[in-house]
């Protein structure tokens, strides 16, 4: 069924009785082309652009809850392309892109709003490092504009340029930044992949990859064995221990990041601005709640919650650099699990097991990188080849010091990306 | 030219008295830190005892008295108050001077307990702080030393740098409380 | 989250900071290769469940501190000093 | 309409306030919702999707229709409960939502247009054409949505924090609440009873029970005193505990001062309460669940406890002609207080056929649903299918039962799932979800008054046994009614129209079929497909009929369909409160050096490095830029004497047998080799082999050193030290102590710098006695102190170092001095030039990224001895040639301004991400070289010296072409720094 205003409208006038699901449930088959491990954003996009772009549809994607339901549910919803390390950039660049046409490819609304970020900046020094990055986002064709002090002022009239413990000197502006709502993200990829013949296999937990000599053979699952040629692990903050299903170890540390929402207000933040002397970074959803988050809780964490100095600092954060918000209610938070790496950057990559591919370490910024993830990793899965956009992200980055893509400089210490 | 003069590192922020509670700057004298060399401890507490009247103190308490006291400071590490730390002992300890690293200040009055509540992440009620306690910990967002000296009265040591801010928080916590009446 | 620092008692969270797997304690020797040094810096076994980490008492007493604690619950088995369990190996 | 001689409000304390511009007046102890119902004002609000006219559900934080905008300019608070606003004199409401009014509400166009607004309609449209999203669709339905409107601007209320510990920490002070905290406090524990409300009882202020013969309110109120007597017990009232972290702590917020006009200065709204309990009794209550029938929405339907509230309490009726439906004996009760009030009851209408009325004057009809409702802007009729056929019933409020949900939610905090209990159709804690908190009463599914008490006293007396503590004997239980809960579970009454769940988010019963139907069965699935229990409520009201129904078309069962997560808060909190003392500068320490006040008085901008304040530059008369401020300062050091404040570096102090062998190990350069009295520069990595800091390190004795880090690192670096003591290094004895705070040092550079010493030391020194690098100590008028002659300008310089007491007046003296000499203080501009124009590296070139072979120190990793780092620094990756490595750039031709930030280019090329060679980190004018200068990363930088690039700054919009040269540009042999 395609969706379109016309169609709301039909409906509507029909008592709403036409719909039909948005995809199916099958019964798992004994053997598919490709598993991909994880119905989450980078699980389900694979699988859509392996049907899409390598006509790959004997594929199924193995959720062990509902797919959707790991971050890609749970996250502050923030869409850039503002890194500044090659390696990063064009691979950024280019989930930014696709983003920009994917309700037409779609065919759904994911309400990608191009409201534009502002990183805001508060010494000389992180102006420096802050021009590097806009020149290196304009260098890969993407746009950045420094702001001052002024600059900010015409944007963000609200914020605090008086009495702040830190004052804004000025700020990175990325107008094709924006949001994106983020379960209709993992449900429109879900319904793509669907309609092309994908099996989406939910409740289905994979308990064991078989290998035999070195080679992928399928796995075990709830739902019974599962034959494969070819295995992807898409799992976020669970990658460590699939991969252990495989024997391999990873340059991952679980952590738990937590993320809030306020009661519905009347328009009031029209971007996405990001303190830069506390981790704080807000916006306003179409629904009028402010979504906002900060760091890590920065302890190991399997538990999706978080405690209380994160959730302070980020309020107080918050407060000193917007007080404006302080009667806004804080309505919800909440906790994701990030696969976190010794560099802050992802892996897309083969692994020693032949037919066996991982995507992973996402960090907390995994998000945004779902469609060019999906994208990069289905190239890969279906040629055997490094897709160009996502040639840098390798598992052996680490063991030899070749281009580790450290954007903060915080070093091999898992949790301070 | 003349001397070079002395300014302490509350001038000009304290003293403070809202409602029923003081901050005061307190003079403690000399401070040393006393931290004993490896398997040393005893020897320094010793040396201690002979040179200035009191032990090493155990983790969270402090020996003495006002004028010579001896504030445990953290890990294998004490804080001597007052007196100029008696040489003998630094063959059993690293002895550092902290006379100017340390901002002193003393909290007091019927609601000081409750002045801290606003602002320490640990139980300093009388029943579980008692007199001689002494705990390292956060003041707000300040890394500190909280002592308990009396039933109504506590010893603060922040960083000297720091006192500015100290004297912001004692003073917004000392008014929250004043207004509950 | 509280932690019982075994110098200074239960503290909040807020007193503590985090490092990581409990790994940092067995430095290879400079000699040991590639791979061991790779699975010291970057390497995790990244347990749901219990696990041995890394944490230091910045605010307080400036112990460093082995925790056992699992990952999926948050309940803490048992703190030791880092000091003492480094000494131990020796 | 008030009820004569009913409730507990002070009728002699009349209080004025406005709703939506028209006066009223109501009495101490109404909430806003109370005095207006007192007033027969029903509608309140406006729903958030169809713009529905909505009147108070609830009499609870629940509630989810009646929220108002009190207050005005920056006082404006958008989204308060009427149900727990305590009126007060001069209290300003209004309605949100509605627009140009509550009562003619354009909006309410959406209301018609509802067959295409139906669960996720927004999803399959506003696509087209492309573009249109952000400038059309969204700022529409962002305008459409939202409920009340924030200020713009800060609003003027304080609000505070605090930590408060105890032994036992009671939650709610109901039946079960009060009689568990009577039986700890009794048994001598340190107890906290918390209530949401304002008064303690909980549901005994709203009901008529009796406990030991005294009326409910009574009872609470006696047992209170008692509780106030006992030193180990403290009560509090309006504390709602919002959230329930590990190992026993619990976040809470009290409303201490009541809105507006009375609080006392200086006092706070609101205290943000973080509460560490080695035991929690959580003794919530439960919260009753409407029933789904078409228009089941509008002002005049509420919950039958909120009507039994509004009367018992407050001594209002809800409306002149009352109709009471429920599923449950419970919902009688209703009934049976409205008539002994004199309030007439139209009907008693339960859906249940077989049941035991209570004696009324009014129809009961059993087996008999409740399927519509008539009246736009409140209820003017319900249409009633009985047994006997239909029949229409005129009344203005509707009480409504579905049943009680037992308050689980901060059982949930910590991923706990709920318990499904057939038997009463609701969900109970799990016990052990929270580690040591247990559960009683209503929360827990025990519904009669009685089973309350005995279940609040068990609670506590498992808890004393827990704690080490007996329970005080001969205690009796207080009596009370037990009569038991029968229920049959009613979800929606069938029928074709509109039924709402979900009231603040317009979620019906159809919307849920339709998520079924469109395959969003699984319950997370529903709810952010449809947006149920995404409200302000959470689900509160909603969430266990939107599952039952969803269970229902999926053709599960409650307990395999499950439930959706209640996390934190359990009712919401302003962002002043949850971030309380953060505004303004509240949010991080001050550090200020102690040459801070003089800084100032000389009129220099102060700029933050870290916590840490320091000058920008000194200011003179007639100078209108900083530029020729700093120009100025830099002539100071290279042609006469500057002074600078350094105190804000990291100063650590090592001592002890091991503390050569720990310097030795941390840094990559050898100093167990140092001479006593000498200095040396040092690099230290992390252990992934990038650099992590550098600083000089003196030796002051054979076992004591004083190791400086830069500002920024100070405290990682501390940090660092004692890992490698304690986690790698045990066996070394030593010992070390941060400084930083005791010393305030100087910098003072320049060819006269000696000379300005001299005058000032007790003891002067001469190039002989303190070459460069020497070190030791010395006294100025008797005050002992620390020379080092080290310099980061490049020049003949020194820093010298004094108690910090002393660090002002010896600032003052140095600056005179200095000015005396031709030269004076200089600020963070001039510090910066001149370590550029001598190559010297700050965290803007280490910044993370960087190894000693970028930085051209690799020879500083010695190969005798191993050192943090040292293994992995070799990895291939670091030491490739290729890598982007630190140069000096200077303009071609001399007048380009540089910038930091930029990028490099060769000459000719499009400046792509691949053309791209490195950057530039630091760039000034250097008035010693009458050019710009800049240091930058390059790849293969230094095997490309005299080469000509191109440098790029698209930000500022500055291009160059520059030579690549060595990054030191003053003085490269070093003359000036040993002469």
């Amino acid at each position: 069924m395609k969706f379109s205003g016309l169609r709301v409208l039909k409906e509507g006038l029909t008592g709403n009785v036409g719909w039909t699901p948005h995809w199916r449930d099958p019964e798992p088959k004994p053997e598919y082309d490709v598993l991909i491990i994880g119905g989450g954003g980078h699980g389900l996009s694979t699988a859509y652009y392996l049907a899409k772009n390598h006509g790959m549809t004997n594929v199924a994607v193995l959720e062990k809850g509902y797919i959707g339901g790991g971050n890609i549910g749970r996250n502050t919803t923030i869409v850039r392309a503002n890194y500044f390390l090659p390696g990063n950039s064009e691979f950024y660049s280019h989930s930014l892109k696709l983003w920009e046409g994917l309700e037409e490819d779609l065919n759904y609304n994911v309400m990608h709003s191009q409201r534009g970020i502002i990183n805001l900046f508060h010494s000389d020094g992180q102006r420096d490092a802050f021009v590097r990055r806009g020149n290196a986002m304009v260098n890969q064709g993407d746009d950045a504009i420094l702001l001052d002090r002024e600059g900010v002022r015409a944007h963000l009239p609200y914020l605090d340029f008086e009495n702040t413990r830190f004052p804004i000197y000025g700020g990175l502006y990325h107008p094709r930044g924006g949001t994106a709502r983020h379960d209709a993200v993992a449900w429109g990829y879900a319904r793509g992949a669907d309609m092309r013949g994908v099996d989406l296999l939910q409740n289905c937990e994979v308990t064991g990859i078989d290998i035999e000599n070195g080679t992928v053979r399928g796995v075990q699952t709830t739902r019974g064995a599962i034959r494969a040629k070819k295995v992807g692990i898409v799992v976020a903050g669970r990658s460590s221990q699939v991969a252990a299903m495989a024997g391999m170890r990873l340059p991952i540390e679980s952590h738990v990041l937590q993320a809030f929402v306020t009661e519905g207000l009347k328009p009031c933040i029209d971007h996405v601005v990001t303190f830069g002397m506390g981790h704080f970074y807000i916006s306003q959803s179409d629904k009028g709640g402010l979504v906002f988050g900060g760091d890590l809780d920065f302890y190991a964490s399997y538990a999706s919650r978080g405690n209380l100095p994160t959730a302070e600092h980020v309020m107080e954060a918050g407060m000193t650099l917007m007080p404006m918000i302080g009667k806004a209610k804080l309505l919800r938070s909440w906790g994701g699990i990030m696969d976190m790496t010794p560099d802050g950057s992802p892996i897309i990559d083969k692994t020693d097991t032949e037919g066996l591919f991982i995507d992973c370490g996402w960090c907390y910024g995994g998000f945004k990188a779902v469609p060019a993830s999906g994208y990069a990793f289905a190239h890969l899965m279906a040629t055997g080849q490094l897709h160009e956009t996502a040639a840098a992200f390798r598992l052996d980055r680490f063991r030899t010091g070749r281009g580790i893509l450290d954007e903060e400089g915080t070093g091999s210490q898992h949790n301070l990306h | 030219m003349g001397e070079l003069v002395g300014t302490s590192p509350c001038a000009g922020v304290l003293p403070l008295t809202i409602g029923d509670v003081q901050a005061v700057e307190v003079e403690l004298g000399h401070l040393t830190s006393i931290a004993p060399f490896a398997g040393q401890a005893t020897a320094a507490s010793v040396a201690l005892e002979a040179a200035h009247g009191m032990p090493l103190p155990k983790a969270n308490c402090t020996t003495g008295k006002e004028g010579a006291r001896a504030i445990w400071f953290g890990r294998d590490m004490a804080l001597l108050a007052g007196p100029t730390c008696d040489p003998a002992v630094a063959k059993h300890a690293a002895l550092t001077d902290q006379s100017d690293a340390w901002a002193a200040v003393t909290l007091s009055g019927p609601s000081a307990e409750d002045v801290l509540a606003r602002l320490v992440p640990v139980d300093l009620r009388s029943v579980s702080f008692k007199r001689g306690h002494t705990a390292r910990t956060l003041l707000k967002h300040m890394n500190g030393s909280v002592t308990r000296l009396g039933p109504e009265s506590f010893l603060i040591l922040v960083f000297r740098s720091m006192a500015r801010t100290l004297a912001h928080d004692l003073k917004e916590a000392m008014e929250a409380v004043a207004a509950r009446g | 989250m509280r932690l019982t620092c075994p110098i200074c008692g239960a503290r909040d969270r807020r007193e503590f900071y985090y490092q990581g797997d409990a790994v940092a304690l067995d430095r290879p020797a400079p000699g040991a290769g590639v791979q061991a040094w790779d699975d010291y810096v970057h390497l995790r076994d990244n347990p749901a469940g219990p696990r041995r980490e890394l944490w230091h008492h910045e605010a307080g007493c400036g112990a460093w501190l082995v925790v056992e604690r699992n990952t999926t619950t948050h309940e803490v088995h048992g703190v030791t000093l880092a000091m003492a369990v480094a000494e131990a190996r020796r | 309409m008030r009820i004569d001689g009913k409730g507990l409000i002070d009728r002699a304390q009349p209080l004025r306030f406005q709703f939506e511009g028209i006066g009223h007046t109501g009495f101490e102890g109404d909430t806003l919702a109370s005095a207006l119902l007192a007033k027969g004002v029903r509608l309140m609000g406006r729903s958030f999707k169809y713009h529905r006219p909505r009147g108070v559900l609830t009499a609870g934080s629940e509630e989810p229709n009646a929220l108002v905008t009190i207050g005005r300019g920056a006082a404006q608070e958008p989204n308060v409960r009427a149900t727990m606003l305590e009126i007060y004199d001069g209290l300003d409401a209004r309605a949100q939502n509605a627009w140009p009014s509550l009562r003619a509400d354009a909006m309410a166009i959406n209301d018609v247009a509802w067959p295409f607004l139906g669960a996720g309609f927004y999803y399959k449209t506003f696509m087209w054409p492309r573009g249109f999203w952000e400038r059309l669709y969204e700022p529409l339905i962002r305008r459409a949505a939202g409920l009340g409107a924030l200020s713009g601007a800060h609003h003027p209320d304080r609000s505070e924090k605090a930590y408060a510990f105890c032994d036992l920490l009671v939650i709610g002070s109901g039946p079960a609440g009060l009689a568990a905290a009577l039986t700890a406090g009794r048994a001598g524990a340190d107890v906290l009873l918390v209530e949401e409300d304002s008064l303690f009882g909980g549901r005994l202020n709203a009901e008529t029970f009796e406990v030991d013969g005294l009326a409910g309110p009574d009872w609470a109120a006696q047992t209170v005193a008692e509780l106030r007597d006992m030193e180990n017990v403290r009560l509090m009232t309006r504390t709602c505990v919002v959230g329930a972290y590990d190992h026993g702590t619990y976040a809470a917020v009290e409303r201490v001062g009541p809105h507006g006009a009375r609080r006392p200065e200086g006092g706070v709204a609101e205290t943000f309460w973080r509460i560490v309990a080695k035991r929690a009794i959580l003794a919530a209550g439960a919260i009753e669940r409407p029933v789904a029938f078409e228009n089941n929405d509008r002002p005049g339907i509420m919950t039958a406890s909120a009507v039994r509230a509004y009367l018992n309490r407050w001594g209002v009726a809800s409306g002149q002609r009352v109709a009471v439906f429920g599923n449950n004996d419970d919902a009688h009760r209703t009934a049976v207080d409205l008539e002994a009030a004199g309030v007439e009851v139209a009907a008693l209408i339960d859906s249940r056929a077989e049941i035991a009325p209570p004696d009324l004057n009014c129809p009961v009809y059993a087996g008999a649903m409740v399927t519509g409702s008539a009246g736009r802007l409140g209820l003017k009729r319900i249409s009633v299918k009985t047994g006997r056929g239909n029949k229409d019933i005129e009344v203005d409020c509707l009480a409504m039962s579905g049943g009680w949900n037992p308050t689980v939610h901060l059982t949930c905090h910590m991923n706990g799932r709920p318990t499904w209990r057939a038997d009463i159709a609701s969900f109970v804690p799990t016990p052990g979800s929270i580690p040591g908190l247990v559960t009683a009463g209503a929360c827990n599914g025990d519904f009669s008054t009685q089973a309350c008490l005995k279940a609040g006293a068990e609670a506590a007396a498992a808890v004393l046994k827990d704690l080490g503590l007996k329970a005080s004997g001969g205690a009796r239980l207080a009596e009370a009614e037990d009569s038991p809960y029968r229920i049959a579970p009613l979800w929606a009454v069938p029928g074709t129209g509109r039924a709402w769940l979900d009231f603040q988010n317009d979620v019906t019963v159809k919307d849920v079929k339709q998520a079924a139907v469109e395959n969003f069965r699984s319950v997370e699935h529903m709810k952010r497909y449809t947006t149920q229990g995404m409200a302000t409520d959470q689900g509160k009201n909603s969430n266990v009929a939107a599952l039952a129904l969803l269970a229902d078309a999926t053709g599960r069962g409650i307990p395999e369909t499950g439930t959706t997560t209640f996390r934190p808060p359990f009712s919401p909190v302003s962002l002043a409160t949850f971030g309380a003392g953060a505004q303004g500068i509240g949010f991080a320490p001050q550090r200020l050096t102690t040459s801070h006040g003089e800084s100032i008085a000389r009129g220099a901008p102060m700029i933050e490095a870290g916590l840490w304040y320091r000058p920008s530059y000194f200011p003179q008369k007639g100078e209108t830029h900083w530029r020729q401020s700093c120009d100025r300062e830099v002539g100071y050091v290279r042609k006469a004497v500057g002074v600078c404040d350094v105190s804000t570096l990291g100063k650590i102090d090592l001592q002890g047998p091991g503390a050569a062998e720990l310097l030795d190990f941390v840094y990559t350069n050898t100093f167990s080799t140092l001479k006593v009295g000498r200095v040396r520069y040092g690099l230290m990595l992390r252990e992934d082999g990038f650099v992590m800091d550098d600083g000089t390190t003196a030796r002051l004795g054979d076992q004591h050193y004083v190791m400086t880090t830069t500002t920024a690192a100070a405290g990682a670096v501390m940090r660092h030290l004692y890992f490698v003591h304690q986690a790698l290094c045990p066996h070394l004895d030593v010992r070390f102590t941060s400084v930083t705070e005791q010393w305030a040092q100087f910098a003072v550079a320049g060819p006269k710098s000696r000379e300005l010493l001299n005058g000032l030391l007790d003891q002067p020194v001469d190039n002989e006695t303190w070459p460069f690098m020497a070190c030791g100590d010395m006294a100025i008028g008797g005050i002992p102190g620390r020379l080092f002659r080290i310099s980061f300008s490049g020049e003949h310089a020194y820093e010298v170092a004094v108690p910090a007491r002393y660090g002002e007046s010896l600032f003052k003296r140095l600056v005179a001095r200095a000015e005396a000499m031709g030269g004076g203080a200089y600020g963070m501009e001039a510090l910066n030039v001149l370590r550029i124009e001598k190559g010297h590296i700050t965290h803007a070139e280490i910044h993370g990224r960087t190894t000693a072979f970028d930085i051209g120190f690799a020879r500083m990793l010695s190969a005798k001895k191993d050192c943090i780092g040292k293994t992995m620094a070799a990895r291939e990756g670091l030491v490739d040639p290729g890598r982007e490595r630190l140069v000096g750039l200077k303009p071609v031709g001399g007048d380009s301004v540089l910038s930091a930030g930029a990028h490099l280019f060769d000459t000719g090329v499009a400046m792509t991400r691949e053309t791209s060679l490195g950057y530039t980190t630091s760039a000034v004018f250097s008035p010693t070289l009458g050019h710009h200068i800049a240091l930058g990363f390059l790849q293969r930088g230094p095997e490309r010296m005299g080469e000509v690039i191109r440098c790029f700054d698209h930000m500022r919009g500055l291009e160059a072409e520059v030579e690549v040269c060595p990054p030191v540009f003053v003085d490269p042999d070093g003359g000036r720094t040993r002469g």
